[in-house]
């Protein structure tokens, strides 16, 4: 019954017109000429699952590449970086011995049509990724994307996407200690699912994904095979070729946590005891990648029998199997005396593992089934030679129009009535409003490290209990400003993401991304991929933050509408004592606040404008990344040596959205005045980058001003901590009670 | 009035992780010669008025549009007989 | 002398390092005990941590229970070893017996993770005797079935013979009956809860509270003067 | 083999919030008529060797001591026909 004769490297190069389904694979006809031209036959089966996988946008990276190497090419001197990209994950050095390794990546389509299960398996995928580094997974982060807020289908995508992003990292016993939720129509239809996780290391357990060491095992342990994401195979393991059956087989994953916890804890064992010399988490692209890269980043070649693999369904075929995405996967490579002690440790964690394969001494992947050859490849061929597109891109012509219908000449309040009728609505809508409904179903305390989570302005773990040293994240990232200039748009994010993590009293010390655009077919799209790409490598260059890795995520639009173009940044930084460690939350009653760096009419694509006016047009605030690295060093310096006891970075909803989060976390109103040369309305609602408010202990006042002066950065003070409301002087006070009202009931009367 | 029940169990090519667990410690506890678990939901709707061929193919769509989601599940729609209905309540 | 804790660890557990931690914090020693080893090496007391062990499949510690470990667990237990079940601990607990009653999700079907206010109802545990009856404490509160059901007669008898433990104070987080959070079998020594005590042990981080502190300060202070 | 069916259900005096939650959706989504939604579980064992006497009351056991529990829980269990099994599979 079964296909006959089997595939094999002969059979094919004795049957060179025999025709393959390359198209429905997804590869372009001169791609699959490529093939054949390196092969020098036409491929197998399973070589042609191989290549096709492994050439999709989603792994070779083909339309980005070309813009990606600036992060590269433009990369700041930085001591701290010890692994850069092109691994699973960047790592860094944050002292003491410690390294850090994070990133961030795209579960995009998958939680659209299958909410809990995309993004569970888009949490398990991410933390892999870390624990492939030798790393143990400390926390994670959700960057989180969906349509209107109160468009029916955001009722099935959101909680799903939130309870499958908590099923999972609770599950595996993660911290989750920030993200974002925005709301926004062009979503529609396309949320964004970004999860990011932070792993902690010893420098001297950096693990590599390569395989080196000729006679060395290659062992494949965690879930067993089955029939998942492998729609495309399905058509090569029909009874022939051209019978291409619809698929039977699920594009969706489901994930199993728990797996991924027995997993977690089996690997960490096996480092601790270094029976690794190389190791790759299996995600897409599943063993075709795993065996590629890990053969392809080695010094020898590779031999698998795929006959070994564990199947959870025996009916599978061999490229379905080197296709197959199942989760909760992983390869390790193991010296011959160390496979036993290593096949112990699975045991002891209830994980399947089998050596399925051998490093060898050539330079050839080979694989087998049943006796024959079915792949025989150059590895590097399969996963760095792959096709690199320069697409064209082109600036779209209704840029200049959205760029010149300006936001600052929208009607702004004429009253102080109207003002604080703005205000209120402004803490109330969507986007500015509370997300504690959402973020309450995260666990924020497993593992007892947790030093800030949510809605703090970044998280924070302890990395070690003697010295208190510690790490900080943020993810930040905002469509509307890269819609209006995808240049700055891509800098404001980063700016807001480093700025978030010295607000906190780290230091900034490297950035992930998750780079999600439309169609890269549409040279509009391509337009504002290059320059979003060219504003980053540009401003980490500047801000001497090196990009360590990311992802991108293509194609998330419908027909012809893409969504804004939203370049998400996490920044990680590092904290000598998490003691010193500011919060977001008002402390103290009689505090002094001030208002540090500049305020300007910047209404582009701010927050007021979609509240009040539903508008998006203008230019987004300036980026001036020398100002954001002066307020960085003054906020992180004076939390170091105790002159703040509160601060909150200003960005979406200006000072006012960040007075009243300080006063409602703090449960302590505060009393502002305008201060001279700016009306009450720019004060409040101006989204100007490089600023903070930060609550001054009197004390320290002339300490704190002595600094800010000496370091020619502006500071203002603005008002003191004090009294049950927010109150602007000359214009209106509005109570705590009613401001938590408007701040807290949003988003679980829409939701709930 | 009557019961209508629909099981939903996930597509038999779609991990099970439940069902996985229960057997892998069906042994520990002393069971064997069950070589598969499956669990999957089950929902008892409690119809007013008539089951007819109408009502049933309401309840299809409301299995296919929201308890089940058939990207990853099979649902199937059975009335229940009374007799079963008392069976069960013993 | 100080007095040895046991903190089982099954496969899923998550915060049994934690647990460790807060042992060490309040001067015993934690000793590490694995699921599948039915030795208790000698333990003055046992912790069941929370997680969720075997993911919580089929119920929260529902395979757990059938665990080698548990055996020993449930013979030194009636035998009056002390046992603290938090969280995942407290639904083995139930699982097994020790502690009638079950745990069900919570009532609004979401995971939920706040600072949860609590009364301490009985300070006379093996576990609670660093407490005052009526003291409010906040604890940390994370879980998915958290919801605590027994029968009326039970719940009743419960009351009657002072084995509540701990109330939810100001908001009922999953729908517990009668605002239960935390339960002792007749004898006082085996207790569970949902709030993770672990969790409230150092001002720096978590919410930085040390609420959960006088846990295990009260076994401490048990077994060394016992 | 044969398929044993063992279904898990609430006992109808414990709240079924997930049952409700199902029933409040019902309007929303334009169904009227169904008076309560309860939700349970349902496993399905694949049973090497035949179904007699003797295997069912193991698994009756093994319903009773694993797969429910009867503090809060009621249980069924049967063998699948046949004939159900695959009308179940169209
Ligand atoms: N999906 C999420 N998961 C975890 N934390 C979140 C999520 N969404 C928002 N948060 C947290 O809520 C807080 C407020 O979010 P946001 O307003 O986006 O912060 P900021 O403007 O400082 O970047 C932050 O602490 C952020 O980390
Ligand atoms: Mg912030």
């Amino acid at each position: 019954m079964s296909r006959t004769p089997l595939d094999t490297v002969e059979h094919a190069a004795a049957t060179p017109d025999v025709e393959l389904p390359w198209a429905e694979l997804g590869l372009k006809k001169d791609e699959y000429e490529r093939v054949v031209e390196i092969l020098g036959r036409r491929p197998t089966g399973a070589e042609l699952a191989m290549y096709s996988v492994m050439w999709s946008e989603h792994c070779s990276y083909k339309s980005s590449k070309v813009h990606l190497r600036q992060f590269g090419e433009k990369a700041p001197q930085s001591d701290a970086l010890l692994v850069g990209i092109g691994e699973n994950a960047g790592v860094v050095d944050v002292g003491q011995g410690y390294a850090v390794t994070f990133k961030v990546e795209s579960h995009n389509h998958p939680s659209y049509v299958e909410p809990y299960q995309g993004a569970a398996t888009g949490v398990g995928g991410i933390v892999r990724d870390i624990i492939a580094m030798g790393a143990r997974p400390v926390a994670v982060v959700d960057p989180l994307r969906f349509g209107a807020a109160d468009h029916p289908d955001t009722k099935r995508v959101l909680p799903g996407v939130v309870a499958g992003i908590g099923g999972y990292g609770n599950c595996l016993g993660l911290p989750n200690i920030g993200g974002e939720v925005v709301f926004d129509a062009c979503y529609q239809g396309n949320p964004l699912v970004n999860a990011g996780a932070i792993g902690v290391m010893r420098h001297e357990d950096i693990h590599l994904a390569k395989a080196s060491g000729a006679g060395n095992k290659v062992i494949l342990y965690g879930a067993r095979t089955g029939g998942d994401g492998i729609g495309g195979a399905s058509i090569l393991a029909s009874e022939t070729f051209d019978d291409a059956k619809p698929s039977k087989r699920p594009a969706v994953q489901v994930g199993d946590p728990f797996q991924e916890k027995l997993l977690i804890e089996c690997t960490l064992e096996a480092f601790r005891e270094k029976l690794v010399v190389g190791i790759q988490d299996l995600g897409a692209a599943g063993l075709s990648c795993a065996t590629s890269e890990l053969a392809s980043n080695g010094s020898g070649g590779m031999t698998v029998t795929l006959d070994d693999v564990p199947l959870r369904d025996s009916t599978l075929s061999p490229e379905e199997i080197l296709m197959s995405e199942s989760q909760e996967r992983m390869c390790a490579v193991v010296e011959p005396e160390k496979v036993d002690r290593f096949l112990e440790i699975c045991e002891k964690w209830d994980v399947i593992a089998t050596v399925i394969g051998e490093v060898t001494d050539g330079d050839r992947l080979e694989i087998f089934w049943h006796g024959g050859k079915i792949v025989d490849v150059d590895p590097r061929t399969v996963a760095h030679d792959g096709p690199v597109y320069e697409r064209p891109y082109a600036r779209p012509d209704w840029q200049d129009a959205l760029q010149a219908d300006d936001a600052n000449k929208l009607p702004r309040p004429a009253t102080s009535d109207e003002l604080k009728d703005q205000v209120l609505k402004l803490v109330a809508s969507p986007n500015q409003a509370s997300k504690k409904w959402i973020t309450q179903q995260y666990d924020h305390f497993v593992q007892g490290n947790t030093v800030l989570a949510q809605p703090e302005d970044s998280g924070m773990i302890r990395v070690d209990e003697e010295s208190g040293l510690g790490v900080a994240i943020a993810t930040d990232g905002n469509g509307r400003y890269a819609k209006l200039d995808p240049y700055t748009g891509a800098q404001l994010a980063l700016a807001e993401a480093y700025r978030n993590v010295a607000t906190t009293g780290a230091r900034p010390l490297a950035v992930s991304d998750c780079l999600n655009f439309g169609s890269p077919e549409d040279p509009a799209v391509m337009w504002q991929f290059a320059e979003a790409v060219r504003g980053l490598a540009d401003g980490c260059l500047q801000l001497g933050t090196p990009v360590t890795g990311g992802n991108v995520s293509l194609y998330n639009q419908t027909g012809e509408a893409a969504i804004h173009p939203t370049p998400v940044v996490a920044v990680l930084g590092v904290i000598d004592d998490v003691a010193r460690r500011t919060p977001v939350a008002f402390q103290e009653e009689g505090q002094l606040i001030y208002l540090l760096g500049d305020t300007r009419e910047e209404f582009g694509g701010s927050a007021w404008s979609q509240v009040v006016h539903d508008h998006l047009g203008g230019l987004p605030p300036k980026v001036d990344l020398e100002r954001e690295r002066l307020l960085g060093e003054i906020l992180i310096s004076a939390s170091r040596d105790g002159m703040i006891d509160s601060a909150h970075d200003l960005s979406d909803g200006g000072l006012v959205q960040a007075v009243v989060e300080s006063a409602l976390l703090g449960g302590k109103g505060a009393r502002l005045v305008v201060p001279d040369g700016l009306d009450a309305f720019t004060f409040l609602f101006s989204e100007s980058a490089g600023r903070a408010v930060v609550a001054v202990p009197r004390s320290e006042e002339v300490r704190f001003n002595d600094m800010c002066g000496a370091r020619g950065l502006p500071a203002t003070r603005i008002g003191v901590v004090d009294g049950e409301g927010v109150e602007i002087q000359g214009e209106f006070t509005l109570s705590l009670a009613e401001l938590r009202k408007a701040h807290e009931e949003t988003v679980p009367a829409l939701l709930a | 009035m009557a019961r209508v029940v629909v099981d939903v169990m996930l597509k038999p090519e779609i991990l099970d992780p439940q069902g996985q667990a229960v057997q892998r410690a069906l042994p520990r506890l002393g069971f064997e010669g069950i070589s598969d678990v499956r669990q999957g939901k089950r929902f008892e709707l409690e119809v007013d008025g008539p089951v007819d061929e109408a009502a049933l193919a309401r309840i299809h769509d409301l299995a296919e549009s929201f308890l089940a989601n058939t990207v990853i599940e099979d649902f199937t729609v059975r009335v229940e007989e009374a007799a079963e209905v008392a069976e069960a309540a013993k | 002398m100080t007095a040895r804790i046991g903190v089982v660890t099954f496969p899923g557990s998550l915060d049994d390092r934690d647990t460790q931690r807060a042992i060490r914090l309040a001067g015993a020693e934690p000793v590490a005990l694995w699921h599948k080893d039915k030795d208790l090496h000698q333990v003055d007391a046992v912790v069941l941590p929370g997680g969720f062990s075997y993911g919580d499949y089929l119920r929260a510690g529902a395979i757990s229970r059938f665990s080698p470990v548990m055996e020993s667990v449930i013979e030194q237990a009636k035998a009056g070893l002390p046992v603290l079940g938090i969280c995942n601990g407290f639904q083995v607990l139930t699982e097994a017996h020790l502690l009638p009653g079950a745990m069900l999700g919570n009532d609004h079907l979401h995971f939920i993770c706040r600072d949860q206010k609590l009364r301490v109802e009985n300070a006379e545990t093996a576990w609670t005797s660093d407490y005052r009856a009526g003291q409010e404490i906040h604890i940390p509160l994370k879980n998915m079935d958290g919801r605590y059901v027994a029968d009326e007669y039970t719940l009743d008898k419960l009351e009657a013979e002072g084995r509540v433990v701990f109330r939810y104070l100001d908001l009922n987080p999953n729908g517990s009956l009668r605002d239960i959070a935390g339960i002792t079998n007749e004898a006082g020594n085996v207790v569970g809860l949902m709030p993770h005590p672990e969790h409230a042990v150092e001002p720096l981080v978590g919410t930085g509270r040390t609420d959960g502190l006088p846990f295990f300060t009260s076994i401490l202070k048990k077994l060394v003067n016992a």
